[in-house]
């Protein structure tokens, strides 16, 4: 076994684990909150592409500085999503869950599709080729920015949760809807917060990526299978334990294209997924069950 | 009851006689309508039915067209009987899924994983095995005769895929009066209950996920043999899983007759749209379209169509509830 | 002659004990019921008897047979039924339905099972409401319907959670007399209950229990008379006013 | 940029409003063939083009579309068919939205609609199916752009191929590699193959990686690495291509991944003689040389490409040039040849009876392409007998439109290529 290659490759999945966690802070914050998963979370993140793509595009703004209108941007999609769509299915089957959702995601891939056309576009920023050497391996400088402000973010929202007004509403709200009705919490004004703070992480995620992966309307599904499982591997609704949970897939899958081709490393994590799920179904950092 | 059983006899007459009047780019349509709603059939046994949500019915799918085809092209076997070949891998495949969800208690977004998982894993393994093409997937020859599955027009497949939707649903139907399927639906309903009336849920989940997934695998010949040409990522992929589901949802979870409708609804309706829309320049406008008709079906029918359908005709055919 | 007994049964959450150390009989033909102050383990001691809960020590005995380590169908198949305190009905399909689903424990096919539950719904004075959807039904319906299911699987033992709850004076009445008739047919029943009307119409014996423990026993009469009884009640009720 | 501007085409809010709510109350009944003013009498010929329209080949899908159109106004301008008494050609689209089942009942509905003759499909699955749905119709399919050798392969009478196949791929790129290496006296050792992990990936890859070891060419392939298509990160694949110390890269990408491939080459440092594609889009297409700049410099790629002396081409050229901003590249200019070959089929066939269209597709011996390779003409299974692949290489020039340049062989090549390429980092 090559040493310096096992190197690089801890470095790249410890970095990329970051952004794992970071797109999925957001799933695991609304199904925590709303009990319902955001089919549509993979999409959101490609919008959040757009607009910072064509923020730098237009207006010359870097990615790193239109992050919050992304976020912004985002927070009132998800806004408008939980207050149209999403208020009103919370009482439904599961079952029946699951499909607005999805549409809603085969929505926001086409209409990026009708509006942007199909191309893929990666334009160069500032950071979009630095690189740090570190000895035999290098240290890219996008992904190092994006681990540290997932972290970042990640800490910022869990404070947030757990100190601010608002925070200690949604937590009601997650914890017994009927109850934080009872008290005179406007259930559904916080869910939009909350999904719309879900969104906003996710649309953050999507401008630290644009330096990194050509943008394109179809890029979003496979962010959203990837989120799936590193929420579940942290705990549904845990979200220190979905950035834990993002760095453990980044390093596994990372690791495991040393000895495996690298189309199967999308098996060991899904294998990883099914194994915690049996043994450990609370997610390895506890969550809502 | 009696006039509703009349009614859709009258129905199946119809589609018997469509293909005397119809060219062969409608019967195509028709073809997809039968196909996906006997695929939304074979799910419903599992989720409409019995609750267990699964979001990886194409890992069935595609088992059964992979078996029948390797089976087919290494050995000469008659996709007929490798249809029962597949089907029985499929179930064994179900079972074994059902065991894990089932006996380690996951239940509603934690059994939704575990299919979407395991049909994920499959996509890979399929993908990597060069026996059957690996990522490049099975060309199959096209030799049209009733011994291998092939046609030449889309009247053998029309009739086929009817047969497919009719039986199966009566199957569905069936198993929905039987003792069986009551204790499914009470499994449905509320698990613990059923417990404690003594309902072994766990068997019952089992014969569910059994049934489910050697009816969906029968659909995957079809395909194979219909369409010609099988990849891991179609087959096994999300996409389709996701397609599978939909009809059975916006027609009437758990009911016999909703998967048709549902198909009867949205099948014609993505083939309008599509072409529609063909013209250059909205390129993604069909899809946006069935997507906002899901959700708003689902928003203002959240039990289906098919309760509406029913409260039209209720004068009618003088239905009970 | 004995035909549920249970001995030394112990459940804990985390470190909080549910129950300790309970043992007590039930008789055949008997009915007993289990009173205890809010939060006493009532709900608890009734899942470790049906097979919902697994108790950390202690010995089931139905009819001679250990329930160790069954699961509730298997309880349930050995002639142990139970109802819920919130009552959980089948929502979407009929009445009739809710009550075949019991009536299948012991009837194969469709047909006998229709007819048993049929039987039942009619005993229960249900039958005019047997094809309606169980999800309309008003709350003493749900509660009849609840004992009728459990009644359809042919229980010698019938363990009855809270089924007074919530009712008025007419409709308690009419459901003791409902209770009377089931245990006229042979069917022992313990029961959970705060309507001490209930309570004292129908049990022949009375166990309460405080902090999962067993704190008195004895007629109705004797019972009410007792000084910790009385002190588990107030005393509780002392803190909290 | 955002949008072409065919999006506008004639549909107002209103109308289009209006229109929907009749396809919901019309379903099948309506077609939807665009209005045309018709001052000849015969009636036009429709051509069904199948192409990945949507999903997630839509970027090239939508090419292929415009490259098909664009010839049949060619076609048009000039007359139309003669031997038809003028009849003008008019493309129905399909869109198999990158899934085979939809490409073939696409296919089904563009026959309805009166297709006499079918082009596609891009992706070869799709490909597959409407070949055997063209054999079931007795229909003639004409295969633009589909690399996939056992299309031609079933023995189907309808199907015929332009495009080569990915045995004629690997063939030439080895070729290519050994005359690069002669030409500058370099012996390079070790190279390494990257794939994408579709089925496009695994045969070009798999099909080169055979020829290319059985051709003894001194160079050894050290490492084979096969990338999903999912999550476009490739860090960990160029760490192992760093590993493996090449001199040479020979990558096959889909579009989208040749960019995050390049950039982290740079990143990591990766030191190459140079990028060599055995052939596979991602490195020649206006939005990656746009994108990727100095980075995309000095790639090489073995494709069917345009032949830029040809007046076919340039004509052809600067019309796309104008209308979509973006050059005729191997995918768009076969999506516009194999319009051409059916028209020219057409005008010999007289007829648009399928099996004299057959017949003609035979016979066909078509010299006026804007391709590189001798004249279009089928072999007894169906593909074109002269399809023949140039090694292009992207090379400096101020305007991103013109640096593509054909560099062998010498018979086409429009500048002398450079190799080995400097380093990603080195240029300034």
């Amino acid at each position: 076994m090559n040493l310096a290659l096992a190197l690089q490759l801890l470095i790249q999945g410890i970095l990329l684990g970051g952004i794992y966690g970071l797109t999925a802070v957001g799933l695991s914050l609304i199904f925590g909150v709303m009990g319902v998963i955001n089919f549509a979370h993979g999409q959101m993140m490609v919008m959040g592409m757009y607009i910072s793509y064509w923020i730098l595009v237009l207006l010359g703004l870097d990615p790193y500085l239109s992050l919050p209108l992304a976020a912004g941007a985002i927070f009132i999609l998800g806004y408008v999503i939980q207050s149209t769509v999403v208020n009103r299915i919370l009482d439904f089957p599961e079952a029946m869950q699951v499909l607005p959702l999805v549409a809603m995601g085969l929505i926001l891939e086409n209409l990026a599709l009708l509006f942007w056309g199909p191309d893929h576009r990666s334009p160069s920023t500032a950071l979009s080729l630095a690189a740090i050497p570190l000895g035999s391996a290098t240290v890219d400088v996008s992904r190092l920015i994006a681990f540290a402000l997932a972290i970042a973010f990640t800490v910022a929202l869990f404070l947030f949760l757990k100190k601010s007004a608002i925070g200690t509403r949604i937590r009601a709200a997650a914890d017994n809807r009927l109850g934080a009705q009872l008290v005179g919490i406007k259930v559904d004004r916080i869910n939009n917060i909350a999904f719309g703070l879900g969104a906003a992480t996710t649309g953050a995620a999507g401008a630290l990526l644009l330096p990194l992966m050509p943008v394109s309307p179809h890029l979003g599904h496979d962010f959203t299978t990837t989120a799936f499982v590193v929420v579940i591997l942290g705990g549904m609704g845990n979200l220190l334990g979905a950035l834990v949970g993002g760095l453990i897939l980044g390093v596994t899958e990372s690791l495991a294209t040393l000895v495996l081709p690298a189309t199967l490393k999308q098996m060991i994590s899904f294998g990883l997924l099914v194994v915690i799920m049996l043994i450990r179904p609370q997610g390895l950092f506890g969550g809502r069950r | 009851m009696r006039r509703l059983y009349l009614l859709l006899g009258l129905l199946l007459l119809v589609l018997l006689l469509l293909p005397l009047v119809l060219d062969k780019y409608a019967l195509g349509i028709f073809v997809m309508i039968f196909f996906y709603a006997y695929l939304g059939q074979s799910w419903n046994v599992l989720t409409g039915y019995t609750g267990h949500i699964s979001l990886g019915h194409a890992l069935y799918v595609g088992i059964g067209a992979y078996v029948s085809t390797f089976l087919a092209q290494k050995f000469g076997l008659s996709p007929w009987l490798g249809m029962l070949a597949g089907g029985l891998l499929a179930t064994a495949v179900g079972l074994g899924l059902g065991f894990l969800g089932f006996r380690f208690g996951l239940r509603g977004v934690y059994f939704v994983i575990l299919t979407i998982s395991c049909a994920e894993i499959a996509r890979l393994a399929v993908s990597h095995i060069d026996a059957v093409g690996s990522f490049s997937g099975i060309f199959l020859d096209f030799n049209p005769g009733f011994y291998n599955f092939q046609f030449r027009g889309n009247v053998p497949y029309y009739y086929i895929s009817l047969g497919f939707m009719v039986l199966g649903s009566l199957a569905v139907h069936l198993l929905a009066r039987s003792r069986t399927g009551r204790l499914m639906v009470a499994i449905r309903e509320d698990e613990q209950a059923a417990l404690a009336l003594g309902v072994n849920s766990f068997k019952y989940s089992m014969t569910a996920i059994g049934i489910s997934a050697f009816m969906t695998s029968l659909a995957g010949t079809f395909y194979a043999n219909y369409v010609y040409y099988l990849s891991p990522n179609s087959m096994f992929g999300m996409g389709l899983s996701i397609d599978l589901i939909l009809r059975p949802i916006i027609g009437g979870l758990g009911t016999v007759l909703g998967p048709i409708i549902g198909s009867f609804v949205l099948t014609p309706l993505s083939e309008v749209s599509r072409a529609y829309f063909a013209k250059g320049g909205l390129e993604g406008m069909h899809l946006v379209l069935y997507g906002v008709l899901a959700i708003l079906v689902v928003l203002f029918m959240r039990q289906g169509i098919l309760v509406y359908i029913k409260r039209a005709l209720k004068p009618l055919l003088k239905l009970e509830d | 002659m004995n035909i549920l007994s249970v001995q030394d049964l112990g459940k804990n959450f985390g470190g909080l004990t549910a129950v300790k150390d309970l043992s007590f009989k039930l008789k055949q033909g008997e009915i007993l019921a289990l009173i205890g102050p809010n939060g006493a383990g009532k709900t608890t001691v009734f899942a470790c008897l049906s097979g919902f809960l697994r108790a950390e020590q202690g010995q089931v005995i139905l009819e001679g047979q250990s329930l160790w380590g069954l699961s509730p169908h298997q309880i349930c198949a050995l002639g142990l039924a139970r109802t819920f305190q919130i009552v959980r009905p089948f929502l979407n399909i009929s009445v009739l339905d809710n009550v075949m689903v019991g009536a299948f424990l012991r009837q194969k096919s469709v047909a006998k099972a229709r007819e048993a539950a049929l039987k039942v719904l009619d005993f229960m004075g249900l039958a005019r409401q047997a094809h309606k959807e169980a999800g309309g039904l008003p709350l003493p319906q749900r509660k009849r319907l609840e004992l009728a299911k459990a009644l359809a699987t042919g229980p010698r033992v019938l363990l009855l959670d809270e089924v007074m709850a919530g009712l008025n004076p007419t409709e308690v009445d009419e459901l003791i007399a409902l209770i009377r008739d089931i245990n006229r047919q042979g069917v022992s029943i313990l029961l959970i209950e705060h309507v001490m009307r209930g309570v004292m119409a129908l049990a022949q014996r009375v166990l309460v229990i405080n902090y999962g423990q067993l704190i008195a026993q004895g007629t109705p009469a004797e019972v009410v008379g007792n000084q910790e009884v009385i002190a588990a009640y107030l005393g509780r009720g002392l803190k909290h006013a | 940029m955002a949008k072409d501007k065919s999006a506008g085409e004639g549909l107002s809010r209103r109308a289009f409003l209006k229109t929907c709510g009749a396809a919901g109350l019309g379903a099948m009944a309506i077609s939807f063939g665009v209005p045309t003013l018709l001052k000849a009498q015969p009636k036009p010929i429709k051509i069904g083009s199948i192409q990945p329209a949507t999903g997630p080949l839509a970027v090239i899908g939508q090419g292929q579309r415009r490259g098909n159109q664009m010839a049949v106004d060619f076609i048009n301008a000039k007359g139309g068919i003669k031997s038809l008494g003028g009849a003008k050609l008019e493309l129905v689209l399909g869109d198999s939205e990158t899934k085979s089942e939809v490409g073939r009942s696409e296919a089904d509905r563009l026959i309805k609609d009166g297709a006499v003759v079918l082009v596609g499909a891009f992706e070869s699955g799709t490909g597959m199916a409407v070949a055997t749905l063209a054999e079931q119709r007795g229909l003639p399919f004409l295969v633009d752009v589909a690399t996939l050798d056992d299309i031609t392969q079933k023995g189907y009478k309808y199907t015929f191929r332009i495009f080569p196949t990915s045995t004629a791929f690997a063939q030439r790129g080895t070729d290519f590699i050994k005359e690069i290496m002669a030409a500058k006296k370099l012996s390079p050792k070790r190279a390494v193959v990257t794939y994408v992990g579709d089925a496009f990936g695994k045969t070009q890859g798999g099909f080169f990686i055979k020829h290319f070891k059985a051709a003894n060419t001194g160079i050894e392939i050290v490492e084979e690495i096969s990338y999903p298509l999912g999550i476009p990160d490739l860090s960990g694949e160029v760490a192992k291509i760093k590993a493996a110390k090449p001199d040479l890269l020979f990558p096959i990408c889909r579009p989208g991944d040749s960019m995050i491939l390049t950039r982290e080459l740079y990143k990591q440092r990766v030191e190459l003689m140079g990028i060599i594609s055995p052939g596979s889009p991602g490195w020649y297409e206006p939005s990656v040389v746009r994108d990727l700049d100095k980075l995309a410099l000095y790639v090489m790629d073995n494709v069917p490409w345009v032949n830029p002396s040809s007046p076919v081409y340039q004509e052809a050229n600067k019309l796309f040039e104008e209308k979509y901003k973006a050059y005729l590249d191997t995918n768009t200019g076969w999506a516009y040849t194999g319009v051409l070959v059916i028209a020219d089929a057409l005008e010999r066939a007289a007829s648009i009876d399928p099996d004299k269209i057959v017949a003609a597709f035979k016979a066909t011996n078509f010299k006026d392409h804007p391709m590189v390779g001798d004249a279009v003409q089928f072999a007894p299974n169906g593909d074109n007998k002269n399809a023949t692949t140039a090694m292009v290489q992207v090379l400096p020039e101020a305007d991103p439109l013109k640096r593509v340049k054909v560099v062998l062989p010498k018979k086409f090549a429009q500048a002398e290529f450079t190799f080995p390429a400097p380093q990603l980092w080195d240029r300034g």
